[in-house]
């Protein structure tokens, strides 16, 4: 069994300080605690500093465009449904550029882990808006303040039914890396958006700040209750709940495809008898 | 009198049934062995407005369709007022005894008589292959085949307008449209471009397709999707067309052979996935099918408008290879072309198709898929030690592991990277990924198809082509040489890469050299002048959302008197 | 005042029966109903049968791309805030090709209308699954049916606080008129997401059965009330409330620019010397 | 000793403020009244790494950046070994005492001594600026315009630092980097490409512009935003870009000049609205910066790699124009340019610049604003009767109406429509349409910035390019006369459309023409082939993510050795 050494050990090209170094620590703790190989599991990420977090693992990696690591990653899942499928990036990459697939995503209930380093900013382009910023934040793309509010989520990932919905906090090593182990053991999508200071463009939303705010949830909350998990998502201004909000037993994606149930597109042959019957149908 | 051949219009309103009659009777004509070109113009609505269905039915090989209508089957009165002008002399206009209209070669029809209006559609069919002589049992068990699933009631409705529609032909109609019967005729398919396209991919090991529907696309993955269960493939509609490029490079990634289909504005839409998959050197096919743009444009047209954009579509510079169909055939064996090229040099391979021939139905020799095999991805296994994606090779092309299939880790990376596949923004290693890259153009370059000559050697007049023209130039290059004239062509079914050495002779050994291209600025006659610095004399373009005819060659030529 | 032939008479692209003719007939009335002339009105559209509308209708057109009618729509109301602009389009339009700019106009709250022409089907390209078709519907797109679960662009809006969500039914083209009235009136962002049968391409979702389904909320609901907004506008399986689900006074995007209070950018002044002083700094 | 010209280098990781030294030091230059030329070289990260920010200093007109180094400041060691092989004869390193490198022409500076750490960068450019012999008032006048609105305490300990390292190398360095003091210095600006394009826009009366962040365009966007409630605009970050180019098309038909910016990945997801732009008839101007691909390639490094893109993006066909600045005040004049042939043409019009050019400061004399006139959308009003949007004209230009300003109702549309507005599938209307947007292409061609012509006529060796490359290019042709050969060059910044009658005789009277760009392929030298037939003998390609120097094209030429 893979040990936490397996997965490497790389130099990182984030700022010292940065809360993904933390992210990087408790995903590679909960990959070792999962007992799977390297080699059995793909990361997907798209671009931006969270994105390069791949790129510091011992695993398979896609490190494709900007916003679309969900759409790779739902392939490569489809094509290969034994390959463990992560996907990672920033808050930009996924709710910004990617917004559309991360609904589509949930729609689907592709079995894919989707982990949010959520800084409330782009921070590789230097600290512009990103969709979860806070309204009236100042940037410099920004200097009258953000004007829309901000993106949740969570709460969109609960009111679309998603299969799991959590939120964590990087500065609670233990804790994310506990969420991540479940998130990456339950069969179908799975959001973990993760707080995570940038020390060099956010100066609000700090490690003191998401620290003071953050509380995990109680043993006893029950997160299938969706009801709750509504109200739950939503507190934001003073408390923040993390831990998982939500989830249910939904079908993943792939095992509605009957073409699935006997092995992996990749494992499939070409069925000659097959495309000739096809072929002589335009007889 | 009996004919060769015979070109037979159905014009009425989306949701009269056209569609239906068309395919059934191209169907029994190719069962009773002819041949046929079908061309299809229909509207950007489901109901109303006029659509047409036209096969050109031959007892002879045909390679385009034709201008000139011999029988026309009007369902109703706009489709005489639009069309009046392009029946043949002898020709015959089929029509509905209440639209009251009565001319000297009309054939009113009865239909109130001899069917409910729910199959006057059938009834048409009925009297059109009583007229041309078509064995009623072949039109019966084809009418079966289409509707076999459905309704019984309908069923039997339906052979029973057939019947009596064709019985009052026999007795009321004139004799001189018969078509020459094919004694043992040879069985072949009916099938077009979009049918073709699919049929070549499932031939190839296709295991993912995904897409967004855009005409005239959509039916290559319908007809995907309709075998997805029995072939070992999921073809999945995505949210967006970068969610279904995206997606097809994941999959390819992890190993499943793949495509996309798309049009001009969902095509730009996937042009950065296009250098995605140069980047990350992950293998795909992408069927375009032009359609006339800007932006919307006309949707259910067609055109050859987008080849530059597949040329140069992508930021960066990398190789590529663009295959370009100009038969039913070529649908066929270029989408398997593309799958071979695109495995074997890991990036973007396209597939530049068009309205006119995704929708033209064609009589086609069955193909033989017994002795093709399909592509495999991924070239090698290894274990244990470092693997290298990107390892610089002699020929540009790495050793290609897939995730997950053994120990080996592989790192596909957007951003310049190292060997391994690791981000890297050192100048000089990058200098040594771009020209490897690069390098993969010599690969294609041996694999390029070499244009076809067409015609005659050194002739007057040379027609250059390219895609879905090529029927229309070989029917025009015969229509020259019948004015006495020395008359050649050279057609293009790959244009990219193109290789002067192929062809600069042959250019040069011409009279005149004449670009026919469906596109408004001569768009290959550009490319031909960028490689091999000739300009061509002439062009004859065609952009109204129409296919190019070899009548349309011909006025525009100056060869014959426009009509 | 206009009165509702200003607003035109043309013949339509459409099929007979389809829902559409209804909603355009809403729409015209509920414009000679707002007091705005013909020349005072912008629709955006997209892409689609639904997209078609505006062509139908004596006004300001746009009809841009398919799945963008709100980016296109928002600009325009940006440079000119005097427009009425209303973007009117198909559910693949709005909620599949467009989902991201959807999720952008409920965060930004620009006072736009947006109607959602939701047959729960890809009309104009002949019947394939929109993402608002339901689980398991079959079309020769998806012949092994839909594996993905419907989105509910009600729930997706409240969940956000949109500034107003309302659901409604062309088959009741009185209420649905004076629904269309209200969300013009609007100041904010206004989802009005409309039932519409295809005859053509949707033979689950028909007129009878949208018929059977809906129902208008009680006079006494009330839109302000999220927490119950949100369960409303989850109904679906067996009845499907119509009417304004959620409502609140969120800021209009427009009034947050300072640049604005004097009126709209298009009838700004390039102030010369305001420059030269930006050119100066520089020094 | 008194030098004309210096050339300084700063280096060091991210974070320790070497961009702060660099700006300062820069500005301080000017005031005093030199030229210069800043090459800036950053990784993708935000700390750590290694950058360079590298300023030619000159009492005399410069064009280009040197590669060659006089003073290197080295804020850490790795600095030192990856820049030796740079350093000039006679040239001086200076460092911090505490990295104990002690070697001959090192000048080792006490920093810890001199101030805190946090004001190292200040001490920095203490020394420096004492070296060369700026004067302290200047420098100290520059240091409170950057931090002047910041932190008090921290301004005072800036001065402080500044004071005592200028004191300490008053003292303790050697007299031989002294630049040649201008008497009475010339007031000009220190604007950087992305600077120039954003004042340009503004003095041409932008009023929305959108764009999602990406280097190097961004800081586009940045300038703007910073002026954008002086300036009556709206500068608008979208969800996406292809929400960007779409808002700004929306902007634009309402009646407010409009502009995106992007990079290549960027661009692609744009490419439809391009179309849509021309389709619908919708001023834009796209400043298109970019960086080296394919996909996300080098996002810091620079690159001339996407001029085909920009040449064919957009399904469909219809003209436009392509505008490539090479040199600061370019970037200004020419997005003024972009901005008028955009509302004049109404359809898409580009700026092509490149990070190179984006991030290269340099001493400008000031635009004279006063006397040029922004440009109005919109030409006619009219009242009651029904409006052509599309009204067919001899140069296909239709007056241009805005909705909601009268009563004439505005209908613009992607699909293809008649004059009006309102979707139309007729071949002939689309035929008519077609041409009226392709007419455009004679207007736009009347107003084609002419190439320049450099150095010698007739000459030896003519050097051809397009964009940043110009000052480059004019340095390479001073030097290659130097070895007496006869030189010259031809540099477009106007890349579409190109006319071929006003260039093709000076590249017949050349000995030998040589391409020089910053791509791997010869982008534009494919370009001439096509337009003029005319292949170029010689191409001189770059493509490691660094700008193309003097010295880079006289070591690829051959004319002088590889070193
Ligand atoms: C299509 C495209 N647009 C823009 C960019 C530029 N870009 C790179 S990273 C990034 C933002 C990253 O923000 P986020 O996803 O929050 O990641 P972070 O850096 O904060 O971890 C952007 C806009 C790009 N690479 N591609
Ligand atoms: C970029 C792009 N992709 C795809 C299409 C093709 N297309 C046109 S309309 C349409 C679907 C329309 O569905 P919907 O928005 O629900 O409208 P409806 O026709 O049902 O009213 C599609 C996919 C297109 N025009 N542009
Ligand atoms: S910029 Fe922010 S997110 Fe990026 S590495 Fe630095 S601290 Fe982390
Ligand atoms: S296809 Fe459906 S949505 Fe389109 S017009 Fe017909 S009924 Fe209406
Ligand atoms: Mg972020
Ligand atoms: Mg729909």
């Amino acid at each position: 069994m893979a040990v936490i050494e397996d997965f490497g050990k790389y130099e990182t090209a984030w700022c010292p300080g940065c809360g993904n170094h933390s992210i990087l620590a408790a995903l590679k703790a909960s990959l070792a605690a999962s007992g799977l190989e390297p080699h059995e599991i793909l990361i997907v990420s798209g671009i931006g500093q969270a994105a390069k977090t791949p790129h510091y693992l011992n695993v398979n990696v896609f490190n494709g465009l900007h916003g679309r690591s969900l759409p790779a990653a739902t392939g490569a899942k489809l094509a290969n449904s034994r390959l463990k499928v992560i996907a990672e990036s920033g808050d930009g990459c996924n709710y910004g550029e990617g917004g559309n697939h991360f609904l589509s995503a949930i729609r689907r209930n592709i079995n894919i882990t989707l982990l949010v380093h959520n800084n409330q900013i782009y921070g590789l382009t230097k600290g512009q808006a990103s969709p979860t910023t806070q309204e009236d934040f100042i940037t410099k793309a920004q200097p009258g303040g953000v004007h829309a509010s901000a993106f949740n989520p969570v709460q969109i990932a609960v009111a679309m039914k998603a299969g799991f919905v959590a939120r964590a906090f990087s500065g609670r090593e233990r804790h994310l890396s506990k969420i991540i182990g479940e998130g990456i053991a339950h069969n179908g999508f799975a959001l973990i958006d993760i707080l995570q200071p940038c020390v060099s463009f956010n100066k609000v939303n700090t490690f003191a700040w998401y620290d003071k705010k953050c509380y995990e949830l109680p043993d006893d909350y029950d997160p299938t209750n969706w009801d709750i998990a509504v109200k739950k998502a939503s507190e934001w201004e003073d408390k923040i709940p993390v831990g998982i909000i939500y989830r249910n037993n939904r079908k993943p994606y792939d095992e509605h495809f009957s073409v699935l149930k006997d092995g992996p597109l990749t494992e499939k042959k070409t069925d000659m008898d097959a495309l000739s019957k096809i072929m002589e149908g335009y007889g | 009198m009996e004919r060769d051949e015979l070109n037979i219009m159905i014009g009425g309103a989306a949701g009269q049934g056209l569609d239906t009659i068309g395919q059934i009777l191209s169907k029994s004509l190719v069962r009773e062995g002819y041949f046929i070109a079908v061309t299809q113009r229909y509207l950007s609505r489901i109901r109303g407005g006029h659509n047409t269905f036209t096969i050109r039915a031959s007892a002879n090989e045909v390679n385009a369709s034709k201008e000139q209508i011999d029988i026309l089957i009007a369902l109703n009165e706009e489709t005489i007022n639009i069309h009046r002008n392009e029946l043949a002399s002898g020709s015959v206009v089929l029509l509905d005894k209440a639209l009251k209209i009565e001319e000297k070669d009309f054939l009113s029809i009865p239909l109130k008589e001899l069917t409910a209006k729910k199959y006057y559609n059938i009834a048409a069919l009925g009297i059109v292959c009583s007229i041309i002589g078509l064995d009623i049992h072949t039109v019966e068990s084809t009418l079966d085949y289409f509707f076999g699933k459905k309704n019984e009631d309908d069923a039997k409705e339906n052979l029973k307008a057939l019947a009596s529609s064709y019985e009052w032909a026999l007795k009321n109609s004139q004799d001189n449209y018969k078509l020459k019967r094919i004694d043992r005729p040879v069985q072949r398919l009916m099938m077009n471009g979009n049918e073709a396209i699919a049929l070549g991919a499932m031939s190839s090991g296709l295991r993912f397709a995904s897409f967004y529907p855009m005409s005239p696309s959509t039916s290559i993955m319908i007809n995907l999707a309709a075998n997805a269960e029995k072939m070992g493939m999921i073809v999945e509609q995505a949210e967006d067309e970068i969610s279904a490029i995206n997606m097809a490079l994941g999959a390819s990634f992890a190993g499943a052979p793949a495509m996309v289909s798309t049009s001009g504005g969902g095509f730009a839409l996937m042009i950065e996935g296009v250098s995605l998959s140069a980047m990350t050197e992950t293998p795909i096919v992408i069927a375009l099918a032009q359609r006339p743009g800007p932006a919307t444009g006309l949707p259910t047209g067609t055109e050859q408008g987008d080849l530059n954009l597949a040329l140069y579509a992508g930021h960066g510079e990398f190789p590529r290879a663009i295959f370009c169909p100009g038969s039913i055939e070529e649908c066929f064996y270029l989408t398997r072309k593309a799958f071979e090229q695109a495995e074997k040099n890991q990036g973007p391979v396209f597939i530049l198709t068009d309205q006119y021939l995704a929708d033209s139905y064609r009589a086609v020799d069955p193909f033989d898929i017994e002795s093709l095999p399909p592509v495999t991805a991924g070239e090698s296994k290894m274990d244990g030690s470092l693997y290298e994606r990107y390892a610089i090779t002699p020929g540009g092309i790495s050793p290609r592991l897939l995730p997950g299939m053994s120990k080996g880790l592989v790192i596909a990376d957007s951003d310049e990277h190292n060997a391994i596949g690791h981000i890297t923004e050192d100048p000089y290693l990058r200098v040594q990924m771009v020209n490897k890259r690069l390098k993969k153009a010599e690969g294609i370059k041996n694999d390029v198809i070499a244009p076809e000559r067409l015609g005659d050697e050194d002739p007057e007049i040379l027609l250059v082509s390219w895609g879905s023209t090529r029927g229309a130039v070989i029917e025009a290059i015969s229509m020259i040489k019948a004015l006495n004239h020395t008359a050649g062509g050279l057609h293009f079914s790959q244009v990219w890469p193109i290789i002067p050495e192929q062809f600069e002779g042959i250019l040069e050994g011409a009279g005149e050299v004449i670009c026919v291209e469906g596109n408004a600025t001569g768009q290959f006659a550009g490319l031909l002048r960028k490689e091999t610095g000739f300009s061509v004399h002439k062009k004859l373009l065609r952009y109204d959302g129409l296919p190019i005819t070899p009548e349309f060659i011909m006025r525009k030529s100056g060869l014959i008197n426009q009509s």
